[in-house]
């Protein structure tokens, strides 16, 4: 095994109070930073006007999802039961529609809910596994009771004084600096 | 070539041409199935089975197949189609005609000789099922001797011997003989010094016969006109179930009843009234009913005699005691007074002779004979003998007994036959089973089926049928008419003409003039192969002759016999033919034990049948045993309660009981009521006046498949009276209440092409249970067994729904096939996920047996619940044998475990004609393509066609105002139209009850 | 301020002083011991009844559906009542989930993920019998999905059947979808908590690798909502459709259009009652009294009070609707169900689903878990009658007299039945053992408000 | 514990898995596609007869030995009688004088009277009940469904004779006018179920 090396990444400050945290989060947009978020065991109300989020584009995308479903739903019965092939079923027209509106909703939900758990692993970061914030016990505190803002050290704005005066300035008490054990790569595998 | 023909005959060409390449002789070109029939006769699902996403068939390709050509084909004869072939049902109780469809040389269906007088296309549910017996794989196999397996030769050489050594012969056969079978046995009696000839049988009008014989001075029969008659009078006899030629006198009666718009103001029918002790097919049918013990019969008679002569005191007295309603008689009296020269008066072959001298003396009185009432010198049936006799000619000491095809130790009307037997050296049993005889006989010798016989028959003067076989012997069997031929062989002295004959083919044929011995001029010997193949074309000769008229009545004869009276100081009961199984001899047939009995609806079993209060005062409900005791004879059977049974009578079938021969019989009830028979007296075997009843506290579950007989007041079975006709043929109208069926969508065109539908007239079919058979056989429908009948999973396609309306005790009756009703809106095909059932531009609610999953949501959604779901495996539990396949349709796909089926208007038979038209570049012509049901129907009730066609007969009944389609108001749109019962009761009767009710 | 509001109050939603720490250690302590005894032996018995189950659906596919009770009249029979009560369990998950989430309830976190779990349960209990209810399961399982084949020939769109096979796996895939989304953050937690390393593992796997990140936490809302938002209108169409299995034939008694809402009140109902009768179980099993609290049962039992006055109201409706329809069909099936063979089912569900939960308008009986216990129960029982009344007695006497039978279950239908009870108790099991039963992260943010709630009242 | 290898790992893991995944089901449902497995089968037959030679180059009517196809559901293999009209007289012989293999054979089963075991090549399954007669008369040519059976030396199957295939031709739209309108089908072939099953 190779030995890892230790990396400073970032810097996090830790708070036990979400209101703290929102008031570091504006402090954090107001100096201009990009590079950084915040982490904490609940949402937390406010702090994505705080962070100067933009809404999210999920609820547009699913319901383009949720159209395209049910377009492919008309396609499906239309397809098959109208011009594929027409069979006669209990008088009914070939095309009776009205008896298809159960399909049209469904593949329309079905759609859209795939589309949601897709954007969640695209938007939500869900899938990657890789974090600094494993290396320390940072995310202990963050997913229990504890609210978190993480610099990194990549961010423009960034550099090791500063941003531990930043934080303390907003009251933080616990400020850490967040490392990267990194192993040495070999190979793909 | 060309002769007159019946119109409407399926495939009439291709038939006579078919016909006319009948089989010259039986070692030619009746190879047994090979390989390629079948495979063909394997239409299982077995690809579909397999076969599962993409339609794959697993790792493998399917199994691959070969293709064998023979050396040299039959010119006439393709793989796969259909060959027939006339003969004649030996088997039965009467010698109907047969048309056979034979594929790839195997018999698969069974139809009635259209050219045949008596029956026509009509056919039994016997003859339906005779296909199955052959193939019946608990068939004796080989002839066996005490120690096992011998050889034919051994046998024959043992049973010479036997014969030559012997100084006391009894040789015992049915009394269904042929005139050839007649001779042959005329010539044995003659080489054998010391034998004896015994016709045994336990369903036979004996009694009336010997009557007529008193009161006519001549043997024979008289023959009812049915549809000559404006009245008719049946006093218990079935004659639309069991007495007499039932399909003659259904289709006659039928004719009598059938009714056409033009003219309805002036509209006549037959007026049946029925007086009988137990619940029949012909009492079902009555437009009058009146319950009666059979005791009574003898009374009846006499006191109409005396009323029809202007003394109607007696009538009142009957009233008086046996609670019949005289106004009801009074209305009788005057209709058969006002009908002389029209009416006609039957009684059941089992009352006593008293009854029948008064009948004589009645139709004498009525003007009948000669109108309504024929003769026929020639029954069919030869008398039987006194059991008695047979009795005494063995306890004087027998040397060998031959008993061909009949069971006497199962059903002998007197002492134990097995013991009997035992007292005989040497006893030859012949039999296609090893039944309850033939396993006590020291040679068991195979015999073959019906189809695979030569024979012949002449049940009327004229009328003289040939029975050929379509198939070589399955087994090592040999007919046993052909044994006896071989063994008087032996017998006779060289140099007599028997011992020219090289079989007992040759025998027939040379009777028939086919052959002459020392042949003539080569022109002759033509004219002779030609008539004889005429013959077997043709299925015999019929000889329009004129009818024989009935023989002058001894009066006194007849009066002395008509007042001999009838104790009767107990229960009363009637023993009768079951419909299905008969005497019993057709007991290990599965489509026959399975086929619901018209009235009762009862399946695999034999009950006890009982008038509800007759049930009360024994303190019994269905299914609970009673023991029945008629003089020494006793017999346990679980009761069913029957409304319309008359009080105090008990009937009771034949048929049950059976201890050997075969594996399906043992399903089947026990209570072999041939233990009665003959107990009381003699004369009288199938009743008794004088019965014991107990109950014995055991019980056994009947298993009906119709649980319900009320209609619950619904408008499901319309029916009109006469007068109500006259007035207004339209009368269904008035019948229900018909909204206005609106449909929220554009319904499909189907004026183009076919538009395919049935109309059934329920004017006319008195529910014989014909169609269901048929249909069974051409559709290759599994008999599920009892076990599974009882949690209610039959698979007949087609069943006669049964309704009782009014008076609880007595009800009118009304009844109607029932089969997939094609609806154009059909509910089924919206529901199938998979579009296995679809429907078909000309109007066929069409079933891909390949396709279904066996969800049984059709089943659920069908208003009408006639479609069958295969719960079970229930194909392979009933092939035993693959000896069964043979008798499969190979044009109806077998189902399997899990798969829905249901009536397909015999679209087999639809895709054949169409395809037969087209190829011969003409127009489908009405009547061409006929359903199985139809073909079968005595009454032809039903009538298959194109609507599209207007001048089809389909069309018009579709026109008629009587037609009506079940649960119509649900706009589902039927294909089945029902023609609406019109019954004509006497206007002037009280008891004018009229069926069909409002809401 | 009305008890209603109170008991919607997040305050209300806790038994004494709840700290995060505190909550969290609750809810965590089963996955983070080792099973007990009582878990075990448990376990070992759900599994029995799971396994009955295999063998029972072995024997049906081996050979064939003639081991079941069904018969020609009634061509539906255990079966399917089985597949619409489990369906209508699985509707409370969502339900609760879904619906209580929009309309904001905040009580609903206290249940809402083990209700979910339940009706990932139920729906795979569910789809079990439409399979093994077809003649030939392994021709439908491929036959009754539209996939590009060599047959040429496809669904039937216009079957409820096919309908149902769209409506229940899309139901059933988001609800897992749902599920698992809320699950994320707690498997998170569950990850971080984790002393074992092979734990750590399994739930960092699970988790997704879930940071809390607040640039995820906006996603995750915004996607949640739409969830619940979708689930919402799916949950009625689910039961709609399934409803839509009778209601779209012809036979008397299932061709109603009450049955969608009737329905669909019906499956709220059962469902309701199911995780009554499971929660109490569990919150005495984890002690977790504090969190799922009285408050919570009460506020369950007024939904169950209220869905049986519509069930109620449809049993009644129905048959008003039969006599006002004037069809003689339609009134027959009624009476029959009443005074039919049948009346002993019609009266014991008429008296489990209406009668019994009366009861329930007593606070006393309400916020007693063991006096109202014997209710829920009773509302199991009720609510499978209701599919039994529905399904048999419709079919067993139809149009035509003469194809009147009766149907009689046999110990395969049993089997199955107890068996899939089996199946459903066993995942049960699992999941309190395994996942985290309450929603730790939801009830987080409750806690937090309740205590901002209470500051400012201080 | 879940490092960049980790993630990587699992990457490439769902990666293969769904790839292999795609690649299976695309495979299998290539090689397993029913038609495309039934196509091309060509067993070896008990006389290596040729149709090349027969119906090629000596271009004997197909209708001459499959005499049933005009007239039935089935075409028929002939019986031997059938060669036995021409190979009575023509008995083909190799250069040292003995007869050809095939007609070796022939002869033999003709002299004993033996049936000859064909292997068949074209077939459908029990439930497709398939009439040559209407496929003739529809104008229908035996090389539509047989292949090129004239070129071919030993008979081999060229289409797999699927549903989807049999559809394909008999779902093809009529012109306006043609006289199967008259009969209300206005499709090439009829497409109801029960044109084929029963």
């Amino acid at each position: 095994m190779s030995r890892p090396t230790e990396n400073t990444v970032g810097m996090v400050g830790l708070f036990d109070d979400p209101d703290a945290l929102i008031r570091a989060a504006e402090r954090v947009r107001d100096e201009g930073f990009t590079r950084w978020d915040c982490h904490t065991p609940f949402p937390v109300h406010g702090l994505d006007r705080a962070m100067g989020l933009k809404s999210s584009p999920v609820p547009t995308l699913a319901l383009a999802a949720g159209f395209v479903g049910l377009l492919t739903a008309v396609a499906l019965t239309g397809g098959l039961n109208v011009i594929d092939y027409p069979i006669r079923i209990a008088g009914k027209p070939i095309f009776s529609w009205q008896a298809f509106v159960p399909i049209y909703f469904e593949l329309f939900v079905l759609f859209a809910a795939l589309t949601l758990m897709a954007s969640l692993f695209l938007f939500c970061g869900l899938g990657r596994w890789h974090s600094p914030l494993h290396d320390s016990d940072i995310m202990k505190h963050v997913t229990g009771h504890r609210f978190a803002i993480v610099l990194e050290a990549t961010d423009r704005c960034y550099s090791e004084q500063n941003v531990r005066a930043l934080l303390e300035e907003t009251g933080c008490r616990d400020v850490r600096p967040l490392v990267e054990f990194e192993e040495e790569d070999s190979g793909i595998l | 070539m060309s002769r007159d023909s019946a119109p409407g005959f399926h495939s009439r060409e291709s038939m006579q041409r078919l016909k006319a390449e009948a089989l010259p002789s039986r070692s030619e070109n009746l190879a047994p199935p090979d390989e390629i029939t079948r495979r063909d006769a394997l239409r299982v699902l077995m690809g579909a089975s397999s076969a599962l996403a993409l339609g794959l068939t697993g790792c493998e390709r399917k199994p691959r197949r070969q293709i064998i050509s023979r050396a040299t084909g039959p010119e006439w004869q393709r793989p796969g189609e259909a060959v027939y072939y006339s003969s004649t049902w030996t088997d039965g109780d009467f010698p109907y005609g047969l048309m056979l469809k034979t594929v790839d040389g195997r018999p698969i269906k069974i139809e009635g000789n259209p050219d045949h007088p008596v029956n026509r296309e009509g056919s039994t549910v016997g003859m339906q099922a005779s296909v199955l017996s052959l193939y019946d794989p608990d068939r004796l196999r080989a002839p066996h001797d005490e120690m096992g397996a011998v050889s034919w030769e051994a046998v024959d050489l043992r049973v010479v011997e036997g014969l030559r050594r012997a100084s006391s012969v009894v040789l015992m056969t049915r009394a269904n003989l042929g005139p050839t079978e007649r001779a042959l046995i005329g010539q044995f009696l003659a080489v054998c010094p010391g034998a004896r000839h015994f016709v045994h049988e336990t369903v036979h009008d004996g009694t009336r016969r010997s009557a007529w014989n008193m009161v006519y001075g001549v043997a024979g029969e008289a023959l009812p006109r049915f549809e000559r008659a404006g009245v008719i009078v049946s006093l218990d006899s079935d004659f639309l179930g069991s007495d007499g030629a039932v399909l003659e006198n259904i289709r006659s009666f039928a004719k009598g009843r059938r009714l056409a718009d033009a003219g309805h103001r002036h509209a006549e029918t037959n007026r049946l009234y029925v007086v009988e002790s137990a619940m029949t097919v012909t009492g079902s049918n009555a437009d009058h009913r009146i319950r009666l013990r059979p005791s009574g019969m003898g009374l009846v008679v006499r006191a109409l005699l005396r009323a029809v002569d202007g003394h109607s005191e007696d009538l009142a007295a009957l009233g008086r005691v046996h609670g019949i309603d005289d106004t009801l008689l009074k209305a009788l009296v005057q209709d058969l007074r006002a009908n002389t020269g029209k009416s006609l008066v039957v009684a059941g072959p089992h009352l006593p002779g008293a009854v029948h001298a008064g009948v004589a003396l009645l139709n004498d009185r009525l003007d009948a004979p000669g109108n309504t009432l024929d003769w026929n010198p020639v029954p069919a049936k030869m008398p039987v003998d006194d059991p008695e006799e047979v009795e005494t000619a063995i306890d004087r000491g027998v040397d060998a007994a031959i008993f061909l095809d009949v069971n006497p130790v199962y059903d002998w009307p007197g002492k134990d036959f097995a013991n009997l037997l035992k007292k005989i050296h040497l006893s030859v049993g012949h039999g296609l089973h090893r039944d309850e005889t033939v396993a006590a006989c020291s040679l068991a010798l195979p015999s073959s089926h019906n189809l695979e016989s030569w024979n012949d028959a002449e049940p009327r003067s004229g009328i003289r049928t040939i029975c050929q076989p379509t198939i070589a012997p399955l087994f090592e069997s040999r007919q046993s008419i052909e044994s006896l031929f071989l063994w008087t062989q032996a017998l006779t002295k060289e140099g007599s003409p028997i011992r020219e004959c090289e079989d007992w083919h040759d025998y027939l044929r040379i009777r028939w003039g086919g052959q002459v011995v020392g042949a003539e001029s080569y022109s002759e010997q033509r004219e002779q192969r030609q008539r004889w193949e005429d013959v077997l074309r043709r299925g015999g000769s019929f000889e329009e002759k004129k009818a024989v008229p009935l023989p002058k009545l001894k009066r006194g004869a007849a009066e002395s016999l008509s007042r001999v009276e009838l104790s009767a100081d107990g229960y009363e009961v009637t023993i009768q033919p079951h419909h299905a199984v008969y005497d019993g001899r057709f007991a290990n047939n599965g489509w026959l034990q399975e086929l619901p009995d018209p009235v009762s609806k009862l399946v695999w079993d034999n009950a006890a049948s009982v008038s509800p209060q007759t049930a009360q005062s024994l303190e019994v409900s269905e299914g609970d045993m009673i023991a029945i005791e008629v003089g020494d004879g006793s017999v346990e059977l679980p009761v069913l309660v029957q409304p319309g049974m008359a009080d105090g009578v008990i009937a009771t079938s034949l048929g049950f009981g059976r201890t050997a021969g075969g594996q399906i019989l043992q399903q089947a009830g026990e209570g072999n009521a041939a233990a009665l028979l003959g107990r009381q007296d003699p004369a009288t075997p199938r009743l008794a006046t004088d019965a014991r009843v107990t109950k014995t506290g055991r019980s056994r579950k009947l298993v009906r498949t119709q649980k319900q007989f009320s209609m619950q007041g619904r408008p499901i079975v319309l029916t009109g009276t006469l007068e109500e006709y006259r007035k207004d043929a339209g009368f269904v109208s008035h019948k229900r209440h018909m909204p206005e069926l609106v449909s929220m969508y554009q319904p499909y065109d189907y004026s183009k092409g076919h538009k395919w539908a049935i109309a059934i007239d329920l004017g006319v079919c008195v529910g014989c249970s014909a169609c269901v058979i048929a249909c069974q056989a051409e559709n290759n429908i599994p008999i599920v067994g009892r076990e599974q009948c009882a949690v209610g999973r039959e698979m007949h396609w087609m069943r006669i729904d049964r309704y009782h309306d009014g008076d609880s005790e007595n009800p009118t009756v009304h009844q109607q096939p029932m089969l997939c009703q094609q609806c154009d809106n059909a509910p089924c095909e919206s529901v199938c996920p998979v579009n296995a059932t679809t429907h078909s531009p000309e109007g066929l609610n069409e079933m891909v047996y390949n396709r279904c999953v066996g969800t049984r949501y059709c089943s659920n959604n069908c208003p009408y619940k006639v479609r069958r779901f295969n719960f079970l495996r229930y194909q392979k539990t009933q092939l035993r044998d693959p000896l069964q396949e043979l008798a499969f349709n190979p044009q109806v796909t077998v189902r399997e475990m899990g798969v829905m089926e249901k009536c397909t208007f015999c679209v087999q038979r639809i895709t054949a004609g169409k395809f037969r038209a087209k190829n011969e570049g003409r127009a489908l012509k009405d009547s061409e393509i006929q359903t199985a049901c139809q073909q079968a129907c005595p009454a032809q009730a039903i009538v298959f066609g194109d609507l599209n066609d207007p001048q089809s007969r389909i069309a018009k009944l579709y026109a008629s105002k009587r037609a009506f389609f079940v649960l119509e108001e649900y706009n589902v749109r039927p294909n089945v139209a029902y023609l609406a019962r019109v019954r004509n009761p006497n206007p002037s009767s009280a008891e004018n009850v009229s069926g069909g009710h409002h809401g | 301020m009305t008890a209603n509001s109170t008991a919607l109050a997040p305050a209300s939603l806790f038994v004494g002083d709840v700290t995060l720490k505190g909550l969290e250690d609750d809810i965590y302590r089963p996955l983070e011991s080792f099973p007990t005894t009582r878990w075990w032996l448990a376990i070992s018995f759900t599994g029995a009844l799971a396994s009955i189950f295999a063998l029972c659906a072995g024997i049906t596919v081996t050979q064939g559906i003639g081991t079941w009770g069904n018969n020609n009249p009634v061509g539906w029979g255990w079966a399917i009542v089985n597949f619409v009560f489990w369906v209508g369990i699985g509707h409370a998950g969502t339900l609760i989930s879904a619906i209580l989430f929009l309309f904001r309830q905040r009580w609903r976190t206290g249940i809402a993920r083990f209700a979910e779990a339940m009706t990932v349960f139920a729906v795979i209990c569910a789809m079990q019998f439409p399979l093994f209810h077809t003649g030939r399961p392994w021709l439908a399982m491929f036959w009754l999905i539209p996939y590009p084949n060599d047959q040429g020939i496809y669904q039937n769109f216009r079957s409820p059947l096919e309908w149902d096979v769209f409506a229940v796996s899309t139901y059933g895939l988001v609800s897992l979808m749902f599920w698992y989304t809320g699950l994320i953050p707690d498997l998170a937690t569950a990850r971080d908590r984790a002393k074992h390393q092979f734990r750590k593992f399994v739930y960092g796997v699970l988790s997704l690798g879930w940071k809390g990140s607040n640039r995820a936490w906006s996603h995750y809302e915004k996607a949640y909502l739409l969830f619940a938002g979708l689930s919402t209108p799916l949950v009625l169409s689910v039961h709609s459709i399934v409803s839509f299995d009778f209601a779209v034939s012809v036979i008397p008694g299932w061709h109603t259009t009450i049955f969608p809402p009737y329905f669909v009140a019906g499956a709220i109902f059962s469902g309701f009652a199911m995780v009554a009768t499971l929660i109490i179980i569990l919150r005495k099993m984890f002690h977790l009294q504090h969190l799922i609290t009285d408050n919570h049962l009460e506020l369950m039992n007024k939904i169950i009070i209220a869905t049986s006055l519509m069930v109620g109201y449809a049993y009644a409706m129905e048959f008003f609707m039969a006599w006002y329809s004037g069809v003689a069909y339609e009134r027959y099936v009624f009476l029959n169900r009443a005074l039919g063979p049948y009346a002993w089912a019609y009266w014991t569900m008429a008296i489990c689903n209406v009668l019994a939960p009366q009861l329930l308008w007593f606070k006393k009986i309400r916020r007693t878990a063991l006096l109202m216990y014997p209710v829920v129960l009773l509302v199991n029982v009720g609510m499978w009658f209701e599919r039994f009344v529905i399904v048999v007695t419709s079919l067993h006497r139809d149009f035509l007299p003469s194809s009147w039978d009766y149907y009689k279950p046999t110990l395969v239908d049993i089997g199955l039945f107890v068996g899939s009870i089996g199946i459903f108790l066993t995942l049960m099991l699992l999941f309190c053992r395994f996942l985290p039963t309450i929603a730790a992260t939801e009830l987080k943010v409750v806690l937090a408000e309740s205590r901002s709630e209470g500051g400012h009242r201080e | 514990m879940f490092s960049k290898k980790f993630e990587r790992r699992i990457y490439i893991a769902v990666a293969a898995v769904m790839f292999s995944g795609a690649l299976g089901v695309s495979f299998g449902a290539y090689v397993l596609w029913p038609s495309r497995r039934e196509a091309g089968y060509q067993p070896v037959q008990p006389i290596p007869f040729s149709h090349k030679l027969h119906a090629g180059i000596l271009q004997i009517d197909c209708l001459y030995c499959h005499s049933g196809a005009e007239k039935g559901p089935h075409a028929l293999v002939p019986p031997l009688s059938t060669c036995m009209n021409c190979h009575a007289e023509v008995q083909p012989k190799d250069s040292l004088g003995n007869l050809r293999p095939g007609i070796d054979t022939l002869l033999e089963h003709w002299e004993n009277k033996e049936p000859i075991r064909w292997n068949k090549v074209h077939d459908v399954a029990d439930f497709v009940y398939f009439d040559h007669s209407r496929h003739i008369a529809g104008e229908v040519t035996c090389q539509e469904c047989h292949g090129p059976v004239e070129r071919m030396e030993h008979v081999q199957r060229t289409y797999g004779l699927k549903m989807s295939w049999c559809l394909a031709c008999h779902k093809q739209r009529l012109p306006e006018g043609d006289p199967a309108f008259s009969e209300g089908r206005t499709t090439r072939g009829p497409i109801h179920c029960t044109a084929c099953h029963r």
